[in-house]
């Protein structure tokens, strides 16, 4: 990356959602290893585990916005890509298990051992390096990204029609990845890790590291977002999603910008899984609900579609809310809420958080310093989305 | 005391006694019982045998039980067979202390089985007489000796397939009698039958007894008489010839009914997913507008079905069998309602926004389905198939269930119905207008947002018979929508979009696709299967199999 | 393609027998037309002629059912797409003012030049003095340099239909499409476009669909009349306008 | 919020805005997202793990009803060790990452001394690194395919062997079956359950082609084509069984469709692993008369203690046509083993509770008494129950005494040789041919 591109990328507010980011990543594992327990600032364990979940949970809801909110792609499906990611991992963690697991089989991973399998079969070869599984993690999503999206674009499958695709391609997986003879261990997923890169998945000290690696990962992906759509790349995506048909008008190959913000953001999305399995410890099919899928992008929609920062600060906040309301007296309301936010985020908020704070904020911004309001009303990149599509 | 008893007490089957001492009752009382055994075997003719076979019932053993059964029914006696019916349909009960066994009749009128002395009430103690499996076939066979010469021509073919199946060699004479005596010629056939195959079990019958014998089965010609051959066992060489051969031109048979079976269901299937997304064709394919909720539409017109028939069953239960008839129109007019207030209170601000629309409503189907959750309860609800409903036919080798059949002519009409309502109501001229250019409907004074409220109520209203429809053949449960709702989308995105005959044509086609690769590929691969071909099509034709062209179309 | 006479060849544009229907309905029927290089076309017709569609054909956006359609005498654009046409030297005004409504004016514009589409060429793009001096340039010729950084969006509906002919003149084609360009102007906005077209023309071939008849007068070149999918009549404004079977269809059957 | 702080950050001095952002960075991640719990030393913390919304919670809403109901019993006998009991519940809404997270906050946060949850499998294998790592106990009430023993769950539910094999056993004695259609929902319980009963069929003499293996998706709808196929299985003249391992909500169509295609109990039984009394709750029975179902207890038990059960049961949620189920005399034995351990060793430290669980008795409700192994199973009665007309089971055969829960499968290649014994040799996967811990490996 030159440098023109990152001094592009870094406007004030994308400067101080780094600085928090890199924060969040060093104080809480800091403070969770070095104070002491009864301290007022220290984060147990668990909320590291917790918070590590969210920050990839970030990274997915990035990886949506960057389509959705600046490409006009709504993908139903980008759950698929997280879940094929998170599996690539989860095939590194159990192949780590060696002979360790309850059945001492150094090659076969449990689920194969009971179910009869003599051999472990050739797509699982591999995947005790590390090297070539976070390759994987990458080229899966990707490949299937690619492949998927050139024949989607190509032919101009757009709108509902591709949401609804989407959604069926991630519905097949979802059935696929239960069947047994698949070889992912079926309904009960990938569980159980003991290792990655040779250290205990559940000390604390690991899960610090991830934790810091996951903030590292959002801080990074937000800051390939930024370079993207602060591009005249960026702008091309805006004409794509604005007037799709205007844009191939003046000469843009449009399918093959979608395809490659597509595949990027899949590949953003299969780190985002990679991340999440060592941290949440499980990876099974039911990540490849279409139901996730749409609800990753509500979380978009809340913090604010086609605004980097909200879309992170979206994933944040409704999924704290669903640890928070997920327990106690209201524990049989959540379903109501959630189902409420996505009505009233769509019906009242159709900005989101951080894009109706910018609407309102921002002209009063520019009646303070009014020479400068050229910059200011592009404070992130874009203006306000047309949601008009 | 009751901790105390070893477990072997339990003996081999459940407790009836509802005091601390069961345990030790029970004991006594197979101690007694054996006695009582011992003794009938020593002295017969005690106190009528008749009686002693009957008393046996009371015994609550599945072994007496069975022994009773074949001792009564050889007896000849007359309560023989009113008293075996009533054992095959619970309303034999016996006393256990009393040993007197009783039949409640069809009539409610209550009399002892052995002597057929009318009853005042049953005696407290009394409880149905219990069977399991095997003794239900025990019943059967005898029943169907029993009934073989009944006046009834039901009751007779009945009894004639009942002796097919058991092949009791001992009924043959009156197998022969009966047949002789047959004037209807389906039932006559029927003895044929039941008498070919006593006559192939009999190990001393003649060789071209038993050729004729496999003829008859061989043009019977359908599983049930391939069981019967292939379970044939050791017989004359001849005959295992003729019966091998007529085992490979029956299964030869039955594999071509079996495409046609495919077919059929395939076909049935199909008017399943266009039940289910024929009212998604309307709010998606006519208005635009991606009705996430759509299945709970559906859902919410099973549990008016099931309120339905909760009403029927507590006030009126004469009047269940009418109860689909009753649940359609309330099914419609509920979720139709429930549409017209979600257009009103939600779409009507996400026009022109498909992809928010589809963000809300699938919020929306999360609130519907957790509030029936709480209303009504997360486990399943209880929908009963009408009589009309239940059961099968035979046509040819291939057996249609009476609900299956319904719903493909129930949908059908919805469509046919839809169809003429688009094209000369009122309703349906504003629609189509609204549908092809709204402003200029609009400027032609149709109230524009009525017409879309009342076609999306149209279409919810829809889903909700399809509702009542799928109540017969699926869970009522909260998330009886969930399921159905991608197989909808898939169905009108498939058969184009805003072409009511194409999601007719792309329901077909994808129920029949389904049939034929489940038997080859499973159902788990045959779905996904078709989940790749339909997103591969849509790459081909984005528009599906009958998409509109022109320029109107990308506006 | 056989057949190539010389006006086909010398042509910038050249349709011949083209034929196009939407379900049973013949939008284009034996459509024959030429434009030369450097020439302003002015088409008119009433609703539903074809006009259009026309221009839908020209940009690839439509196939033909039958029938040729060459541009600059050798390539057949009836086998390309939308952006191969364009990035020939093809641009298109649409009828309704088609801008990038959340993007600046300067931005449609930096949009719209004909440099580098790749997306290897957009990701790692910087501007250069050469192109800012362009759009400079289209924004003095449209007249929007004061709303250079104001959203596209905010623009009234005249300014956003000259800036869709200043983003054309950015694209920078060999030929101009421009579909209804005066509707919705006001009269002293109608006659600075016709001087703008015809500013423009100077060094490009157009083609513009009008209904506006004093607009098409002003711009006072060759007009042709389109009916039901074919050529009515062709010639100068009061040629055409003369015409008797063009004012049959004009004031109705 | 961001925003705003962004141009906080912007005012103020570099360190300044450090600072700041560090503290309310810590503050929002320590604080939250839970409200500090209370504590309250005079309770002892009981976590209840099951999904309240979503698509198990037509299932576990009973159970956690269930646990509440067995805590308040016991607090009207004075709470366990002097100390009344408190209930934690929580909601893990039938999200498998998200019950791994509710059994962090419920050890880490509310301190629970044990918890009582799960029902899929995959919850399951979700929760259990969580109870290793912070060492706690659950109790996990629901059947499920073995092949399982850890040191930190106790399984109430049964293994294979204890509703499987008797079930198969039953029919090829009392029903004398000889062909086998193994139908099921295709993931790891009906896969390994149906691998096991190939193994054992094939060991009394079954024959391949004898045995027809089926499975299906979740949630599978259409069964006209299946139970074509049973149908024509059964027409080989050989008496024919279906073992069905279908799952949850496959199954009231499943039953419809049979019922409607005329396939009775006396020609084809079917008997089944999932099917209780919630699940024919939802379906007229009237069809299925006869149909069979394995079980280690059934509703319809005539029994003092479950009579009083259902009493109070039924008095507890206020619904006098409350049903009960298998899954619910697992909890009663759990809960009653957890307590009598806890008093045990007068401590509720879970290392003392788990070393002293094994070897504990409770009664169940059918007449015996459970014992809890050291493989952490229990010993439990098979019955074998046939559909009756109202929706509820009537016993037809039970074992003699009662089966000793087997972690590991006999039947199976990899796991024949295995052993939990968590009392003698401290390991879930002891190896009895080469006498070492840790499976057949090494």
């Amino acid at each position: 990356m030159t440098p023109h591109i990152l001094t592009r990328s870094l406007d004030r507010a994308a400067t101080a959602f780094v600085l928090i980011v890199a924060a969040v990543g060093v104080l809480i594992p800091l403070s969770n290893l070095l104070l002491p327990q009864g301290s007022m600032f220290h984060v147990p364990t668990y909320l590291v585990a917790l918070w590590g979940k969210y920050v990839c949970y970030a990274i997915l809801a990035l990886s949506i916005d960057l389509i959705w909110g600046y490409c006009g792609i709504l993908s139903l499906g980008h759950g698929a890509f997280f879940a094929l990611g998170g599996y690539a991992m989860g095939m590194y963690l159990m192949r780590q298990i060696g002979s360790r697991g309850v059945y001492g089989n150094p090659i076969l991973p449990d689920f194969m051992v009971f179910l009869n399998w003599d051999k472990l079969p050739w797509y699982w070869y591999g995947f005790d390096k590390f090297a070539f599984a976070a390759l994987m993690v990458l080229l899966v999503p990707g490949l299937l990204a690619f492949c998927f999206g050139w024949l989607a674009f190509r032919s101009r499958v757009t709108g509902v029609y591709l949401s609804i695709i989407t959604q069926a391609m991630t519905y097949a997986l979802l059935l696929g990845f239960f069947r047994n003879d698949f070889g992912f261990g079926g309904n009960n997923g990938l569980t159980d890790f003991k290792d990655i890169l040779g250290f205990n998945v559940q000390a604390e000290g690991t899960r610090c590291v991830l934790f810091l690696l996951s903030c590292l990962a959002l801080v990074t992906a937000f800051l390939i977002c930024r370079a993207v759509v602060t591009s005249k790349l960026g702008k091309v995506l805006i004409a794509v999603r604005d007037a799709e048909s205007r844009t191939r008008f003046l000469g843009y190959r449009v399918e093959s910008y979608k395809l490659f913000v597509f595949t990027l953001s899949a590949c953003m999305a299969g780190v985002a899984g990679a991340l999440y399995v060592p941290q949440v410890g499980i990876i099974n099919p039911s990540e490849f609900a279409p139901g996730n899928s749409i609800e990753a992008v509500i979380w978009v929609a809340v913090g604010g579609r086609g605004t980097l920062v909200g879309a992170a600060l979206g994933a944040v906040v409704v999924n704290y809310a669903k640890t928070f309301f997920t327990s106690g007296p209201l524990a049989p309301y959540w379903l109501f809420m959630l189902g409420a936010l996505f009505i009233l985020v769509t019906l009242l908020l159709p900005k989101g958080i951080v894009g109706t704070f910018n609407s309102w904020w921002e002209p009063l911004k520019a009646r303070r310093n009014s020479p400068d309001a050229d910059s200011a009303a592009r404070e992130d990149g874009v203006g306000a989305p047309n949601l008009a599509e | 005391m009751e901790k105390a008893a070893p477990l072997a007490a339990f003996s081999s089957h459940s407790c009836r006694g509802t005091d601390v001492f069961a345990n030790c009752l029970d004991r006594f009382r197979a101690l007694c019982l054996s006695i009582l055994l011992l003794s009938c075997l020593a002295v017969p003719a005690l106190a009528g045998p008749f009686e002693d076979s009957v008393a046996k019932f009371a015994n609550d053993e599945f072994s007496d039980t069975e022994a009773a059964i074949g001792e009564v029914a050889a007896s000849g006696n007359a309560l023989a067979s009113p008293i075996i019916s009533a054992l095959q349909d619970g309303r034999l009960s016996a006393d256990p202390d009393s040993k007197k066994v009783f039949i409640t009749q069809t009539d409610g009128k209550i009399v002892d089985a052995a002597t057929g002395a009318a009853v005042d009430k049953l005696p407290d103690a009394a409880a149905a007489v219990r069977l399991n499996n095997r003794l239900r076939r025990t019943v059967e066979a005898a029943l169907g000796g029993l009934t073989l010469l009944s006046p009834d021509p039901a009751k007779r073919l009945a009894a004639a397939q009942s002796v097919f199946k058991s092949h009791e060699e001992n009924l043959l004479p009156t197998v022969e009698g009966a047949l002789a005596k047959e004037s209807v010629k389906s039932i006559k056939q029927a003895f044929a039958e039941a008498r070919a195959a006593i006559v192939l079990f009999k190990s001393d019958a003649s060789d071209s007894d038993k050729l004729d014998a496999v003829a008859v089965v061989k043009a019977r010609g359908d599983q049930e008489a391939l069981a019967l051959l292939t379970g044939l066992g050791d017989q004359p060489p001849l005959v295992a010839k003729a019966a091998a051969s007529a085992v490979s031109s029956i299964q030869s048979n039955l594999a071509m009914w079996s495409m046609v079976q495919n077919a059929w269901y395939g076909l049935s299937l199909g008017s399943v997913l266009l039940l289910a997304a024929i009212g998604l064709a309307i709010t998606f394919g006519v208005m635009g507008v991606i009705n996430m909720a759509h299945g709970e539409m559906v859902m919410l017109g099973a549990y008016t079905t099931f309120v339905v028939q909760e009403v029927i069953r507590t006030r009126y239960p004469a009047l269940f069998d009418y109860s689909l008839l009753i649940a359609v129109p309330l099914a419609f007019l509920v979720a139709g309602f429930i549409g017209v207030l979600i257009e009103r209170t939600i779409i009507r601000f996400l026009y022109g926004r498909p992809l928010e629309t589809l963000l809300a409503t699938w919020g929306l189907s999360l609130v519907l389905q957790q509030a029936v959750r709480t209303a009504f309860g997360p486990t399943n609800r209880e929908v009963g198939n009408p009589s009309w409903m239940s059961g099968a036919f035979e046509l040819g080798q291939i057996t249609i269930t009476y609900n299956r059949l319904w719903i493909l002519c129930f949908t059908l009409a919805v469509f046919a119905i839809l169809l003429a309502m688009l094209r000369y109501t009122a309703l349906g001229l504003e629609m189509r207008a609204v549908t092809q250019n709204r402003r200029m409907a609009a400027s032609m004074g149709i109230a524009t947002s009525r017409v879309d409220a009342l076609t999306f109520g149209l279409g919810s209203g829809i889903a909700g018979i399809a509702g009542v429809a799928l109540s017969q053949i699926d869970n009522v449960s909260p998330n009886l929508g969930q399921s159905y709702i991608i197989d909808s989308f898939m169905v009108v995105v498939f058969g184009g979009v805003g072409n009511l005959w194409g999601t007719l044509v792309g329901a077909f086609t994808l129920g029949i696709a389904n049939k034929f690769l489940e038997p080859v590929a499973g159902a788990v691969l045959g779905k996904i299967a078709i989940l790749v071909l339909i997103i591969l099509f849509i790459q081909k034709r984005p528009r599906g199999l009958f998409a509109l062209k022109g320029r109107a179309v990308e506006a | 393609m056989n057949v190539m006479d010389t006006r086909a060849t010398s042509a910038m544009l050249y349709l011949d027998g083209v034929h196009v229907s939407f379900d049973g309905f013949h939008a284009i029927n034996n459509l024959s037309l030429t434009l030369a290089p450097g020439e302003m076309r002015a088409i008119i017709g009433p609703n539903g002629a074809g006009k259009t569609t026309m221009m839908d054909i020209i940009t690839g956006k439509t196939k033909p059912d039958e029938g040729t359609v060459l541009f600059d005498g050798t390539v057949d654009l009836t086998r390309l797409d939308e952006t191969r046409i364009a990035e020939l030297g093809i641009g298109r005004k649409f009828q309704k003012p088609t801008v990038f409504e959340s993007q600046t004016v300067q931005d449609n514009l930096l949009l719209a030049l004909n440099v580098d589409h790749s997306v290897r060429g957009t990701l790692f793009w910087r501007g250069s003095k050469a192109e800012s001096e362009r759009i400079d340039k289209v924004l003095e010729t449209i007249r929007l340099t004061d709303a250079r950084n104001r959203l596209a969006g905010s623009l009234s509906h005249g300014q956003k239909q000259w800036l869709e002919i200043g983003m054309l003149l950015a694209q920078d084609p060999k030929v101009l499409l421009v579909d209804e360009p005066v509707a919705g102007m006001t009269d002293v906005e109608t006659h600075l476009t016709a001087e703008l077209l015809k500013e423009i023309n100077r060094n490009h071939t157009i083609m513009v669909v009008e209904h506006d008849m004093t607009f098409v007068r002003e711009l006072g070149v060759k007009v042709t009349c389109l009916h039901e999918g074919s050529v009515l009549a062709e010639g100068s404004i009061d040629q055409v306008s003369s015409n008797e079977r063009v004012v049959e269809v004009y004031l109705g059957r | 919020m961001l925003t705003q702080l962004t141009h906080g950050i912007a005012t103020m001095t570099r360190r300044r805005a450090l600072a700041a952002t560090a503290g309310l960075v810590l503050g929002l991640a320590a604080s939250s997202p839970f409200a500090p719990a209370q504590a309250a030393d005079d309770t002892i913390k009981v976590g209840i793990l099951h999904s309240l919304s979503g698509t198990m919670a037509i299932s576990e809403t009973t159970l956690k009803d269930t646990i509440l109901f067995l805590i308040d019993e016991q607090n009207k006998k004075g709470g366990v060790l002097g100390k009344k009991l408190e209930p934690v519940v929580v909601d893990p809404a039938s999200n498998w990452p998200l019950f791994a997270e509710k059994a962090r906050e419920l050890i880490t946060k509310d301190k629970v001394a044990v918890v009582f949850g799960c029902w899929t499998s995959v919850s399951r294998k979700s929760v259990l690194p969580v109870f290793k790592e912070l060492n706690n106990i659950l109790f996990y009430p629901v059947q499920y395919e073995g092949e399982e023993s850890e040191r930190n769950v106790f399984y109430t539910g049964a293994a294979p062997n204890q509703q499987a094999i008797p079930a198969v056993d039953y029919l090829m004695k009392e029903e004398k079956v000889k062909r086998w259609v193994l139908a099921g929902t295709d993931y790891v319980y009906p896969r390994t359950t149906n691998k096991i009963l190939e193994a054992y069929l094939k060991s009394k003499g079954v024959a391949q082609d004898d045995i027809m293996i089926n499975y299906t998706p979740f949630g599978h709808s259409d069964w006209q084509t299946i139970v074509a196929d049973i149908k024509k299985f059964g027409s080989a003249g050989k008496k024919t069984a279906v073992v069905s391992t279908i799952n949850g909500d496959a199954n009231v169509p499943f039953y419809k469709e049979l019922g409607n295609q005329g396939i009775k109990a006396t020609d084809i039984p079917v008997v089944a692993f999932s099917v209780g009394e919630e699940e024919l709750a939802g379906i007229d029975t009237k069809p299925l008369l006869g149909h069979l179902a394995a079980w280690n207890y059934f509703e319809s038990i005539k029994t003092p203690a479950n009579e009083k059960f259902i009493k109070e049961w039924q008095a507890y949620t206020k619904n006098p046509k409350r049903v009960t189920n298998d899954p619910m005399e697992a909890h009663y034995i759990g809960f009653n083993m957890w307590v009598k351990a806890v008093e045990k060793v007068k401590s509720t430290d879970p290392d003392k509770v788990i070393d002293a669980l094994p070897g504990i008795e409770a009664p169940n409700l059918t007449g015996g008494t459970s014992k809890m192994l050291p493989n952490h199973h229990i010993t439990k009665p098979v019955f074998i129950g046939e559909i009756k007309g109202n929706g509820q089971f009537d016993v037809v055969w039970k074992t003699p005494g009662l089966v000793a829960g087997d972690a590991w499968s006999k039947e199976l290649e990899g796991s024949k040789d295995l052993i939990g014994d968590w009392v003698g040799k401290k390991c879930g996967n002891y190896n009895t041919k080469t006498n070492k811990c840790g499976g057949q490996g090494s």
